[in-house]
């Protein structure tokens, strides 16, 4: 512990924390404390000012016109590329495509990477804590075109089981599509190893890097990995985008997703020629302003020592960790070793939404429910957990707090 | 503490959902439905025995869920037995206002009166759909649940 | 004209000007002349203030929380959606899907509505006027399925030719696709008449709303329309939103678009049901602030006298157009009746990005190019034109720009 | 009236717009290629006759565009016109070092006095793809346009 306490000194946690307006906002005439950003993370003054600032100031379509603020908008929407490309360090900006989210990142590989190719029986080897984002494309190629799922298990701890990892990929398999951090267990996997092993077959390697780019840094490059996807709104960047990176290779025998504005070539009313990548996916007017918010948020990650915010993320989670060890009627699901700043739990007599509405009336927000991850439900048996979510604006304080608001639920719901 | 919070968790309403009324399968029901919360996993599965007149002549109830949605659920069954099918559907529409926070003044005052304890969450949105499962199952049950 | 000018004087537009910051300032030392509302259009500052507010006091995750900050963004979120529904007059909420943008609400058609059941022979009806959001999305599935497009003609005047269309529909046409307002003729189509025509033979019509509900009150229910689809961004509101409007009926039969969270009902690893519509084709985080900032423009829109914001944009276009008329070395593409506030052109002797440049160096910003739109490109046999896009916040001033800068071109490039 | 502007639409690069040298198909050529922008629809073909060394012995061009596009289409037909590949591949990364701004010095100084003209593109970066459309399809025509 001291150690730890230590390291994350060097991350000055509560500095960081005026940088978020909203974190000393009340609820219910409590302070709020904000334990759900692997939902969504709050964003610093500075992406919002961004944001704003361009929208007054130097806002236009892109792409599109010769004028001043069109040349300004595109300049700053390259320029996010270019940020985004430094954050996953990317060989070339042409390896990323602006999506509207995570979601429609993972779409997109299944629709212009796997569909035209798919055939039955072709199989896509996934694990079962994967988020719905990363299931349900994969399903679409199960109903419509005779994919298998070959599903990965977890070890009771949260890790994934390599040997199942191993056994799972075999001839037919098109493609590993696994999270860098599981949503709810907080388990990190051995991306690069996972990539070797696959590749030693021929497999390609699609990681859903949602929650994994928040807490740790990437390079794409050293990982070796064909496809990783990130989204905006965690990564305490704004709404409404995310981005695919992909090899080049990829890319460029990837058919269009949606067909519109700047995805293609010529357009005539009999035939129809496509942009190059990375425009050729991405049809119609992109999230322009969200791109500018993103590129800052970026920029805010990056000008931190993650290493100290890593350190002090995993203090946060060994400090709630340790503090819930004293109730023996809570039991935490996911103890993966290294794990991300992910605590989930169950409580004996506490149904996990009363439990979130209780601790909410203590100004503590948590996620109750499935989390969106209903095969890994299935997994651990339960129909739904309750989920503390670290960011690193997060603090002792506040774990002090989730720990008041559980024992005050025991009360009123076990002992009232 | 919250008087809100202590008006939702009366020990009326955690007495009904640890121990709920009528609990379990019903062998020999005449209609059966299940009803499912997506946002919180939770379930439950309503079983009837309407008579000829349409009257709820049994009915019991199974399923995991929250306080709210387990207490609402032994709540409803305890009232709903022995209703026609026109009370039934006032004492549901009474109750649907009463926990949304609208006006409820369509209930008898018994009804009212023995559903009041429910009233507390018309203060949390977020968990009307808890209490509203099993009512909704009901209905299904009745309208397209025959066995 | 007195007239005209008469009506318009009841929108104020100097008034609505202050409300658009980004319009009081300079580009190279001269004052902005923005005309490319067209391609985007600027936000008021009720839109960026709500955005921004919202974002830092509070923003949550929607759908999945039931704490204060998640109830507050949910609220918010489907808050919006009314607002939208009451903006186009839908006869139910349901009937409002949240996309990433027009071209992608387009995309979810073809996609869950069309390309389930669409057989090679098929036939699509679809305007030349068309913006390449209108036309790639048809043509996948052309390439892909076989389907047949059928174009209609527009007149010399920029009309859409009505025989032209009713000998398009046919026996085998599933779909009309057509544009309410052309974004590069202006040409408003006759949408009601357009549908009773379709719907006479049993054929549902999507109209491409981008523009059109930009300039006109829109009522689903009186146009009796399937499907009716807006961008965001050229409604005064945020980028990376936009929204189709689908009848209930299709939307209850079309199969999911993207696969993620929220869209689905139960996950399990060999079995997958979907959630409702909207719900359905809204996977995974949406565009949550975006929805705040759009409902708030829509309520800016409607809070106008729209008659009268509509008499001063054509009053601006009957001015526009007369001035241009002394240039007998100035064409006009597009003249038809009622048109919208869209003024396309080429000039003899000036290429359509040269004189964008020059403008551009008046302060005065109009696009040059196709416009997204080569097959009307190719009907009127021009490589690309130049176009004035008037909004609420044009003044005669802003035409007398234009003009002077015309004439600027005309000297450098011609006389020079 | 704005100096850059006047820079931009100097006399030389009018003129070369207005009558364009080497302008027209060319029959027995043996590359060929079009480009084209999609940004504004331009499009320009470019027809080579090489020698057997390589040599450009001859050289025509074809197409629409603005004034920047076809100037400098002009402009790199006369230039081109007896170059070896390797003094063409030079004076084509002069250019474009030359109208983004950058350091041009690796041209000789006839080269660049001539090319100085396009030098003024530099401060209008929108518009340097009009300027280097037809020496990517020159190069096109080279690397993969054999006919
Ligand atoms: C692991 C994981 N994958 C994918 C997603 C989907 O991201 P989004 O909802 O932003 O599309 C999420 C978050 O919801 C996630 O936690
Ligand atoms: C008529 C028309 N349709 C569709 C679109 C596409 O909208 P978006 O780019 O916002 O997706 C546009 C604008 O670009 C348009 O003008």
């Amino acid at each position: 512990m001291t150690a730890q306490s230590k390291i994350s000194a060097s991350f000055d946690a509560e500095k960081a924390r005026a940088d978020f307006e909203i974190l000393s906002r009340q609820v219910y005439g409590k302070p709020l404390v904000y334990l759900d950003s692997g939902a969504s993370a709050q964003k610093p003054r500075v992406v919002l000012d961004a944001m704003r600032d361009f929208a007054q100031s130097e806002y236009a379509n892109v792409h599109r016109g010769v004028h001043f603020l069109s040349a300004a908008a595109t300049d700053r929407y390259e320029a996010a590329r270019r940020t985004l490309q430094k954050f996953l360090k990317a060989a070339s900006e042409d390896e990323l495509v602006f999506t509207k989210g995570g979601t429609e990142a993972i779409n997109l590989v299944a629709h212009s990477y796997l569909m035209p190719t798919i055939q039955p029986g072709d199989e896509i080897v996934l694990s079962v804590m994967e988020h719905h984002s990363n299931i349900v494309p994969w399903h679409f190629l199960r109903e419509r075109h005779g994919a298998v799922l070959r599903w990965v298990d977890v070890r009771d701890d949260g890790c994934l089981d390599m040997d199942a990892l191993d056994a799972a990929i075999g001839p037919k398999t098109k493609l590993v599509a696994i999270t860098h951090m599981s949503n709810v267990l907080g388990t990190i996997t051995p991306l690069k190893d996972i990539v070797a092993r696959a590749h030693a077959k021929g497999v390609p390697v699609l990681a859903d890097g949602c929650q994994g780019a928040v807490h740790q840094p990437v390079d794409v490059q050293a990982l070796d990995i064909d496809f990783y996807v990130i989204t905006g709104h965690k990564l305490y960047g704004p709404t409404g985008i995310g981005a695919l990176y992909a090899k080049k290779a990829h890319l460029k025998k990837m058919r269009p997703f949606n067909g519109g504005g700047e995805m293609i070539r010529e357009v005539a009313r009999d035939r129809i020629t496509y942009a190059d990548p990375p425009a050729r996916f991405e049809a119609g007017t992109p999230p322009i302003i969200e791109s500018v918010g993103l590129a800052v948020a970026l920029d805010y990650l990056m000008a931190l020592d993650r290493t100290a915010v890593a350190a002090h993320e995993h203090d946060l989670l060994a400090y709630a960790r340790q503090q819930v060890g004293q109730f023996n009627w809570l039991r935490v699901i996911g103890d993966a070793p290294g794990k991300g700043a992910i605590l989930s739990f169950e409580a004996d007599g506490m149904h996990a939404h009363d439990l979130a509405t209780i601790l909410d009336r203590e100004g503590v927000a948590v996620r109750a429910g499935h989390h969106c991850a209903q095969v890994l439900m299935e997994r651990f048996s339960v129909a739904s957990t309750s989920r503390a979510s670290f960011a690193l604006y997060n603090t002792r304080a506040d774990v002090d707090a989730l720990i008041g608001g559980l024992s005050k639920a025991r009360e009123i719901l076990v002992h009232g | 503490m919250d008087s809100a919070l202590r008006e939702l968790y009366q020990e009326v309403i955690l007495d009904h959902s640890r121990h709920p009324r009528h609990y379990g399968a019903m062998d020999g029901a005449s209609h059966k439905a299940e009803g499912y919360n997506p946002l919180c996993g939770d379930r439950v599965t309503v079983y009837l025995l309407l008579g000829p007149d349409g009257r709820v002549a049994d009915i019991k109830f199974e399923g995991k869920g929250c306080a709210i949605s387990q207490a609402s659920a032994s709540m409803m069954v305890d009232m709903l037995k022995g209703r026609s099918q026109a009370e039934a559907e006032k004492l549901m529409q009474g109750f649907l206002h009463l926990v949304k926070g609208e006006d409820a003044s369509d209930l008898s005052e018994d009804d009212r009166e023995r559903l009041e304890v429910m009233g507390g969450i018309s203060e949390f949105p977020m968990r009307v759909k808890c209490a509203t499962l099993a009512w909704h199952t009901y209905k299904n049950a009745v309208e397209e649940g025959a066995t």
